[in-house]
């Protein structure tokens, strides 16, 4: 049985055999081992590996697991089940084109308003999570086409919270519902 | 003795002074917030008082309803663990009008000590070396630009009223100074309620060393040692331990009695600590006092065996000191590491949302003071603060080596924490030569990935998982709300 | 230093020499028999090898599955842990043959000690005092009953080559003397393969106060203070503490000499502890020598702060004691409590089992060193000792508190235990005087029964979860084996 | 509501009113109590009672439930809901009648055989739990009948291992199959 399981942009192929009742085998890099696991609770598993036992905590999450082993952890996905599923959502967060807090946060100040020209790296909003100030600057020069927040929201990431248009770009603004 | 004692606080170092508490006979009130209504202090208290939202303003920043709280339950002291109200001397002075003792300093000492400029002053009358810089707060910008000339660049903006790096900016050269006044009298404000900041002389390669002194209110004062509480990543500690590699016998004694005389000075009373910057010549400064339990006192108690949390209480209900200067040793190494809620590949973003799975570390020589459970959502509106890890051992390297097995241990899923960060560091070779200045981090760790040198066991854990059988319900974040409660709240109220 | 070491025990002490071991850097080998299949000891180790039936002589005991166990994973030393082979010396000679190191004194030391009439006769040429006793063992009905009119009654029949109060019988009249012999002679037999008894002179409101000593190879031997036993019942103790309540500097010093002179004249080498008799007068007696780490050794570590299972690896690897005797100071003070399956309102009835709910006390000065968990099944074949429930505080008082604390959070559902009853013990009036004679128990506690004081909260508790909704799944006793693993016992080892 | 509860031989009837989402109030021995609670686990409760908030540990167990708070153990059952199952279970084993363990144990020794006359407390059977050695006596003068056990057997509370016919009984040998 072939698995191809993915951690971040790792390939990480196993080959399973020999599956019966609580063991396996499996080779990995041409190397073998010799599984045997038992459930020990709802998220932990004694997992033994070539006669060396290890208790490893898993936990099911979006579409992969975490598995917590020797005092580290890993995020792992069985590429054939996410095949099945959406893709691509992660890829959006990457690039820091959009005004968004980078984790759960409550708005303490905005420093701009619909219509103001902003230049890159301009502060628009500054947010606070536990204590500690964000500043969220424009990405690019343009102009402020819509603030969909308000000062004490509570935001999350992913939510743009200013829209601003390029200025080298033609058209009309986009977005901004004014809300 | 107090037979009802209010916590104005939450988190882990409300859970110790309920222990303490618990230990003494006395019974505890507890204080939450709306998002507090299932944590930890709140259903580990004999009686738990709703005291307002989420907003720490309207709730544990709030005086008037804390008093109310402790006038309604009939509590005769409030302890105020630190942070919040902890530092405020408004706060004091009500508890006294209404008749509440404050465990902590009179109002008048956390008022002195609080200005970080009045409290300069005060340490330069009594003798105590303090750091060149302003003695007063100021604001305009000018005048402030012109006392950095004075002093020399690098300077360090300092909030008056604050403490633990909060609106506290390094400012290089005179270009960034207007930027970081603003920005860290707003932090301050927010923070502390209080914008003042104030300018200091920056230190280069200096590390961060405290005392920790006990003053009753019979005039006895004895110091417990110092702290090394250099490790810190954006201006807050994240690993301290006691002793210092860079404090020996004759260092520590002065160290000890400028602490002493500053508490002196002051006329302060109950536990406190003198924090001090330690040059790479060994000349140390007078940095500021917390007149307060600090984060890191367990250290302390694992090294010198005394409570300090007890001792506290025994102090504000009036008993005398009954440890003099020579009856307190220091014996064995003490290290704490602060798990935080927060991602430290990623800048130490705050980290908050659900606890999905917990698991702490146990064993000889290990403490894990916790304010958190299996199932909790960490909110976003407080310190980022989870548990202390501490372990205590005979030397320095066997503490080394029994921290690096408790981080292991620690399994935190569902936020961020900086278990394999700290396992790292500790485990690092200038950790331990003992190289441990403020510069730390920057220096040795300016970006921190994990290593991941299982992942072919995780591999094998995935497959082993999926065919050991369906879990019974993994708590996941969208899953039903679990609320273990960890056992160590039993209460011993009887009816 | 080794690289691997085979622990040849089970239960919570097998757990305790583990995370010693993870602490060096020393993978371990756990062994288990076929009932131990899912233990906590078999769980943690990093490799585990299966020896044998269920009836310790055929896995625990059985010397050459052990020593073929070490061979085959390639341990080079052996942790015999307490109980079991912990004192067989014909064992610690297989290890020597073997080329594998037992981590305990030589085998001549074990033989030696190990037969108390040898050691009575060795501590008299040696110069320790000695309860007045016959120094041979010897069946034959009547010479005993002549020794026993020479000594005079009561007289004590104790089992020549074991410990722990088994073989053991006070015998008040000549009557009983014959009936006490044989059942001392088998339970003997049964538990230490060696049916020899002895008489001895029984000292009326004896104290047991014992020493710890630790002795290198290399000629160093230091003791660490005392440890006060005398709480016990069927002569087993159930709490020790340290320090003694009867024990003052001056005699300290003289015991704690004695325990270095008794080590000295036997050839001693590692931990090892020296019990002592102590009578009303002050004046002590040498009872016998445990070749063996101690139940309750936590104690000492507590206040002395010295890891004693460290200390054994080290010394058993030939390495110096780096401690002298001016070196060691004791602080604060710590007591034990000693959790067993075992019913105290019924005659302290074993009682074996399903560990339905399980939850295990925690804070700042509590250890608790346990060998089983939630789910686990606890067998009927070896001794029932769960945990071992510790904590260390500033002075007695606060270290009462402390246990009175951790023992009303102790909860274990499904087999009974003693927390009730060590609670009503370590509260009473006699213990806080320290009234603490081996005839404590008798004296205040001749028959006990649970005191229910919260019967109607417990009703109102009743009623509330019945309201409460369906719990997931009740881990009843025919429920479906659940198996949570501890987290402490995350392993060490990578690929 | 009127609840019969039961611990051990002492009636606990609670009248129980303005039963809520998570709250009642209740009346027991004339005393008003106000109950708030919230599951926080399978087998934890924090329950507020008068103010006053405790954890409280409950497991079911038989016909009833086990109840752990402040450090001390209830055993409590519902007589409404016992009447409906089998009862008198726990009578039996009162009176040591009957050579039977008091715990799980192996059997060491058995110094009787059938046909041998007894004599009250007279030790017949030696089990051994958790290396305690325990002795079991005849119960009063008679006659072994039957010995149902074997040295080294596992035994359990509530087998009869020796069957003895009292003296002063008429008539024939009960029991002891002999097996």
């Amino acid at each position: 049985m072939e698995y191809k399981l993915k951690m971040d942009d790792i390939d990480l192929p196993v080959d399973v055999n020999d599956v019966d009742d609580g063991s396996f085998t499996a080779v990995m890099d041409d190397q073998e081992y010799r599984v045997e696991f038992v459930r020990t609770s709802d998220n932990t598993l004694l997992m033994t590996v070539n006669g060396r036992q290890m208790p490893v905590v898993v936990v099911d999450k979006d579409d992969g697991k975490t598995i917590c082993l020797n005092g580290c952890s890993y995020e792992l996905v069985d590429e054939d089940a996410l095949a099945q599923s959406v893709t691509g959502r992660k890829s959006a967060r990457k690039m820091p084109l959009e005004v968004t807090p980078p984790m759960p946060a409550v708005v303490v100040k905005i420093n701009v308003s619909t219509g103001d020209a902003v230049t890159e790296g301009q502060p628009v909003v500054v947010v606070s999570a536990m204590k500690m100030e964000t500043t969220l600057y424009a990405p690019f020069d343009g102009v402020v086409t819509g603030v969909n927040t308000a000062e004490g929201d509570k935001v999350m990431p992913g939510d743009i919270l200013v829209d601003i248009q390029k200025t080298d770009e033609a058209g009309t603004p986009q977005g901004g519902d004014n809300e | 003795m107090f037979k009802k004692i209010l916590i104005a606080n939450r988190g882990e170092i409300a859970l110790r002074v309920m222990a303490a508490c618990r230990e003494m006979g006395i019974a505890t009130v507890g204080v939450y917030s709306e998002v507090d209504k299932s944590a930890l202090h709140t259903r580990t208290a004999d009686e738990a008082v709703f005291i307002g939202a989420s907003e720490p303003a309207e709730s544990y920043l709030n005086v008037e309803r804390i008093i109310d709280a402790a006038k309604q339950t009939g509590a005769e002291a409030i302890h105020p663990g630190y942070g919040f109200l902890a530092e405020n001397a408004d706060f004091a002075r009500a508890c006294q009008d209404n008749g509440i003792v404050f465990i902590g300093p009179p109002a008048k000492v956390i008022r002195d000590f609080g200005n970080k400029t009045v409290a300069r002053k005060m340490m330069v009358d009594g003798g105590v070396p303090v750091v060149p810089g302003m003695t007063e707060s100021n604001l305009d910008a000018k005048r402030v630009a012109a006392h950095a000339e004075e002093i020399g660049y690098p300077v360090l903006v300092k909030a008056a009223a604050g403490g633990g790096g909060k609106g506290m900016r390094i400012v290089n050269a005179p270009s960034e100074l207007a930027a970081a006044l603003e920005s860290a009298a707003s932090e301050a404000k927010a923070a502390f309620g209080d914008g003042s900041v104030y300018l200091e002389k920056y230190i280069t390669n200096p590390r961060h060393v405290e005392i920790q002194v006990l003053a009753d209110t019979h005039g006895n004062i004895i110091h417990l040692f110092e702290r090394e509480c250099s490790i810190q990543r954006r201006h807050q500690k994240i690993i301290e331990e006691t002793p210092s590699t860079a404090v020996n016998d004759e260092l520590r004694q002065k160290m000890g009695e400028a602490a002493v005389q500053a508490a002196a000075t002051a006329g302060y009373v109950n536990a406190g600590t003198v924090e001090f910057i330690l040059d790479e010549d060994g000349c140390f400064y007078f940095l500021e006092a917390n007149t307060r339990l600090q984060v890191e006192h367990p250290i302390t108690e694992m090294i010198t065996g005394i409570d300090l949390v007890r001792r506290q209480i025994e102090i504000a209900a009036g008993l005398p000191l009954d440890l003099k200067q020579e009856d307190v040793t220091a014996r064995g190494h003490a290290i704490e590491c602060r798990i935080y809620a927060e991602d430290p590949a990623n800048d130490f973003f705050p980290s908050p949302g659900k606890i999905v799975c917990l698991k702490e570390p146990t064993g000889p020589g290990i403490r894990n003071d916790c304010g958190v459970y299996q199932g909790f959502t960490v909110p976003v509106e407080y310190d980022p603060i989870l548990s202390k890890l501490v372990v205590h051992a005979e030397n320095r390297e066997a503490a080394i080596e029994r921290m690096k097995k408790a981080l292991a241990d620690y399994v935190v899923i569902g936020i961020k924490t900086p278990t394999q960060f700290l396992a790292d560091i500790i485990d690092s070779q200038p950790f331990r030569e003992g190289n441990t200045l403020t510069s730390f981090i920057d220096t040795y760790f300016p970006s921190w990935e994990p290593t991941l040198p299982d992942k072919d066991l995780a591999a094998l854990a995935f497959i082993a998982d999926g065919m050991a059988g369906k879990r019974v319900a993994d708590a996941v974040a969208e899953g039903p709300a679990e609320i273990p409660l960890p056992w160590q709240t039993l209460g011993h109220w009887r009816l």
